[in-house]
């Protein structure tokens, strides 16, 4: 087994929770409105996730997945689907951040679709605190300083 | 009386920030800072043994808008918790980069402005 | 009941507090740190605001991991504290200044317990059948006042551009 | 009424931002440069239209559809539209002046982001109705700046944000608490409807007023208050300093000071406050001026003294003050951005701030020479300029109100800027031109455009003197400032 990331036992244990983690930041998303959570929460949580994974397997694990571009991406789409959910209410001209779903159907209480936007917008805040804080992470720890004779450079962690 | 603690804890960060020489310190003093504030924030909208502002099915309303606690100052404190996690990322990121430049964390060396 | 719990918390809060600021090993600051923090989840629980204690948990889980990871490979000798008298004074001048006119207003807040917000009554009657959302917090922070959480949402973008500007390796062009 | 346009001043550069970053994920080669620069000044100049079309217009904005008690609401009265066209007529002249001076920077789309978000910060100040909501864009203005300040992530820049950090962050826990304290006490964040809410002044009340001064004057540069202003103002990129000391204090400072003192603390304690701190920062700001050869740390200092004259104004409470202070906001944006844009052009091309190795630059760069000409006399304050009218109508309405000695600092204060402004042309512009800065060229068109954009507007503002004018453009402001029962009767 190759040395990068934890040890052995600490991988073995992130195998194990990572997928109930990672399931109860869906379930604080998706039922925000109805339960305590919201699109805060569930973005930190999921963005602990995707650390915890890197903290154990090593920067190589989830350099596939999401570096520092994709990151900008997710951030950048979170923000623009949450701003777009907001300005749905001056298109359909009821002003700006109207609740539209909800005033169309959202007739029926305790149910996934009973909040309208709200759920729209927990979905763009998650995204994006998920990629933002990530992102803020994974520069911190890839840039480490190193004494290269007198002078302290940033080096990026191979 | 127990707002006291408050007063304390804000103190406290009060002291951690003005007269603490290393940087990761004062970001701790300006942690226990903010802490101190959301939890005053919190405290006043308690309502006598109040429950949580979350509505299921069985519960009545008018026995809920009497029962539970003031649900404003938690929204508030919820968006101040994450200006401040934004706040302290920002304050670590600039940490490491003074530590990169001056080799050290201590404030009283790290003089190279002209006053 | 729900108060000398509150006041055993707090006080164990205020010494985690201390042993932060006052501890000479910077990763025991900040341990210490994480346990006022895990402490005031506690107590938003007992002051019945769920959402906030998962919020704060959260959030001080991140801001531990954070720390930590910018100060674990550096300057780790013990740190000597007091930063001359300057700072002293300005901490003294203000401390006064707080316990003045905080001592006074004490008594002018609203008695612990007794909160009586006329805009809060308003939420928790029409929340549901106004916005749906049966988590009167959400409707508050994502439909009543959203345009909060939208400026909320942007100060967490700008922070983390902020801190990747600032951490990228070559700043200027001709170096 | 309700005016539709009133989000869109806070929309368009968040989404400016957004986009900005989502294309520059996606796009991988060099068009992405352009495209960025194209973006950023296209959003500011629609943004800047748009304050010109709500110029002289009160209204409100009811977002969600929500009432002031229960929703938010955004609050366009004559003082804050005024304040508008400033924040967006600077940000315009910054962003096409960086257009060429970030070329010496990597990394322009987090620039490009950052610049847009604080504007965006700014304009969210300026319109919004609600407490809480004011503090949550000030928090996004304060940010952006605290990143800009160290863009360059040089050792000084890194210190200089650090410390403005430390000084906003501190300010920023005060001004929560006061607003904690508020809500306590009245349980609704509506300014206009706290304002006749909050009648007595016991303990409480006191505290939060302390709290919120202390707070706002950390961001306004006020004398106490302001030791972080000399450092970070001059470590920012040019276009930043220029934003930073001709916008962002008045608009998150001065401007929430008048908003915040005179509608929900109106009282004479708070003006004879305003006038002894004015005072103070007024003499405080020149005489540290006086010893400084950087020449960016020189112009810091002034903005502290020339915010000490707005607030002067303000704290005489009389119109004729007011409009000077009005008056002298505007100068002051505009004269100060220039100089800053001017120092910026002399450090791209010499590579350095400092006095003493400067000289005779007129020979070698013409147009600097002439803007920082017209912008230095204006901060002195000769005849011709808009300087010299805003400071006599403050000192006239000093000396008809009957505060001599004040009047006295007024005067004391244009003499000194004078004479350290005739330093800075006596080093850097006049006099004979060195031997290393022999083949300096001129700056690039971009940088020499928005510098003879403002010093245009600097001779065109001088006009506002005459009384023809003045009715038309300066009283409306300084009315609506000063009057918080007009200001309460938009949305009650």
């Amino acid at each position: 087994m190759d040395k990068k990331g934890l040890s052995e036992i600490t991988k073995s244990i992130t195998d194990l929770i990572m997928p109930f983690v990672f399931m109860f930041g869906l379930y604080l998303l998706f039922f925000g409105h109805l339960s305590p959570g919201g699109g805060f929460a569930a973005g930190v949580i999921l963005a602990g996730v995707f650390i915890l994974i890197t903290l154990a397997f090593g920067k190589g694990g989830v350099e596939i997945y999401i570096n520092r571009e994709r990151s900008h991406l997710f951030e950048a789409a979170g923000a623009l689907l949450f701003l777009f959910v907001a300005c749905s209410g001056i298109f359909t001209g009821k002003g700006f951040f109207t609740n539209v779903l909800h005033q169309e159907f959202g007739s029926r209480y305790f149910r996934f679709l009973s909040g309208g936007n709200i759920v729209l917008y927990n979905i763009g805040i998650a995204l994006k605190v998920m990629a933002g804080l990530f992102m803020v992470f994974f520069i911190l720890s890839v840039t480490r300083v190193v004494l290269e004779g007198t002078k302290l450079k940033m080096r990026r962690r191979k | 009386m127990i707002y006291f603690f408050v007063f304390l804890l804000f103190a406290i960060g009060l002291y951690g920030v003005c007269c603490k020489r290393n940087i990761v310190k004062m970001i701790v003093g300006f942690t226990l800072l903010d802490y101190s504030v959301f939890l005053f924030l919190i405290m006043i909208g308690y309502r006598k043994d109040g429950q949580a502002p979350i509505l299921d099915r069985k519960s009545l309303l008018d026995v809920f808008v009497k029962q539970s606690v003031d649900p404003l100052p938690q929204a508030l404190v919820l968006t101040a918790i994450v200006i401040g996690l934004a706040v302290t990322a920002l304050m670590v990121a600039l940490a490491v980069r003074i530590y990169e430049r001056y080799g050290t964390f201590d404030i009283t060396n790290i003089k190279k402005l002209k006053g | 009941m729900v108060e000398i719990i509150l006041i055993v918390l707090m006080s164990f809060m205020l010494i985690a507090a201390l042993i932060a600021l006052e501890s000479r090993d910077l990763l025991s600051s900040i341990v210490s740190l994480g346990a006022v923090g895990f402490m005031i989840s506690l107590v938003f629980l007992f002051l019945g605001a769920p959402d906030i204690a998962i919020v704060q948990v959260v959030v001080d889980i991140l801001t531990l991991v954070i720390l930590i990871r910018a100060t674990i490979s550096r300057d780790l000798h013990p740190v000597e504290d007091i930063r001359g008298f300057f700072p002293f004074a300005v901490l003294l001048v203000l401390l006064i200044i707080l316990t003045v006119f905080g001592l006074e207003t004490m008594h002018y807040l609203p008695k612990f317990g007794t909160s009586m917000s006329r805009v809060a009554e308003y939420y928790l009657a029409h929340g549901l059948v106004e916005t749906g959302a049966a988590n009167i917090v959400s409707a508050i922070i994502l439909d009543y006042r959203g345009y909060d959480t939208l400026g909320e949402a942007t100060v967490l973008f700008t922070a983390v551009v902020g801190a990747v500007a600032i951490l990228r390796r070559k700043a200027k062009q001709d170096g | 009424m309700e005016i539709k346009l009133l989000p869109f001043f806070v929309i368009l550069p968040m989404l400016g931002a957004f986009v900005i970053l989502l294309l520059n994920a996606l796009i991988k080669n060099e068009a992405r440069y352009t495209i960025t620069d194209i973006l950023s000044n296209v959003i500011v100049f629609i943004l800047f239209v748009l304050s010109l079309s709500v110029w002289n217009k009160t209204g409100f904005y009811i977002v969600g559809g929500w009432r002031p008690p229960i929703g938010i609401s955004l609050i366009l009265d004559r003082f804050s539209g005024f304040l508008l066209i400033i924040v967006n007529l600077v940000a315009a002249a910054s962003a096409l002046y960086s257009v060429s001076y970030m070329s010496r920077y990597t990394a322009r789309r987090y620039y490009y982001a950052l610049f847009l978000l604080m504007i965006a910060g700014m304009n969210g100040v300026l319109l919004t109705g609600d407490m809480f909501n004011l503090f949550v864009f000030m928090e996004i203005a304060t940010i952006s700046s605290y990143a800009l300040v160290a863009f360059g992530t040089e050792a000084e820049e890194l210190e200089a944000s650090f410390k403005y950090m430390v000084m906003g962050n501190l300010a920023g826990a005060f001004i929560l608490f006061g607003l904690g304290l508020i809500y306590s006490r009245y349980g609704l964040l509506h300014i206009a409807q706290l304002s006749s809410l909050i009648v007595e002044r016991d303990p409480l009340v006191k505290f939060a007023f302390f709290l919120f001064l202390a707070g706002f004057s950390v961001k306004a540069a006020i004398i106490p208050f302001h030791a972080w202003l000399p450092d970070a103002h001059p470590s920012a990129p040019a276009p930043i300093s220029a934003m930073l000391s001709g916008v962002l204090i008045k608009a998150l400072g001065v401007y929430v000071l008048v908003r915040i003192f005179f509608v929900l603390f109106p009282e004479p304690l708070v003006r004879t406050l305003f006038l002894h701190l004015a005072g103070i920062s007024l003499l405080a700001g020149v005489l540290l001026a006086l010893g400084q050869m950087d020449m960016k740390r020189l112009f810091a200092y002034h903005s502290i003294s020339q915010v000490g004259y707005i607030m002067l104004g303000f704290g005489l409470g009389t119109p004729l003050g007011v409009t000077g202070a009005v008056y002298h906001l505007l100068n002051h944006s505009l004269f100060k951005s220039l100089l800053f844009l001017n120092s910026g052009a002399v450090y791209y091309r010499t590579g350095t701030r400092d006095l003493e190795k400067l000289g005779g630059l007129n020979q070698v760069m013409p147009f600097t020479g002439a803007s920082t000409l017209i912008g230095s006399f204006s901060i002195a304050g000769l005849p011709p300029f808009n300087g010299f009218f805003s400071k006599f109508i403050i000192i006239l309405a000093c000396w008809q109100s009957g505060h001599p000695w004040f009047t006295l600092i007024a005067v004391l204060g244009s003499v000194l800027t004078l004479a350290s402004f005739l330093k800075v042309e006596k080093f850097a512009f006049f006099g004979p031109l060195r031997q290393e800065w022999k083949d300096v060229k001129e700056v690039p068109v971009f940088m020499i455009s928005s510098m003879v954009f403002l010093a245009l507007l600097c001779i065109a503002t001088s006009l506002l003197f005459l009384p023809g004018l003045r009715e038309k453009i300066l009283l409306p402001a300084a009315e609506a400032a000063l009057n918080a029962e007009a200001y309460r009767s938009i949305l009650p």
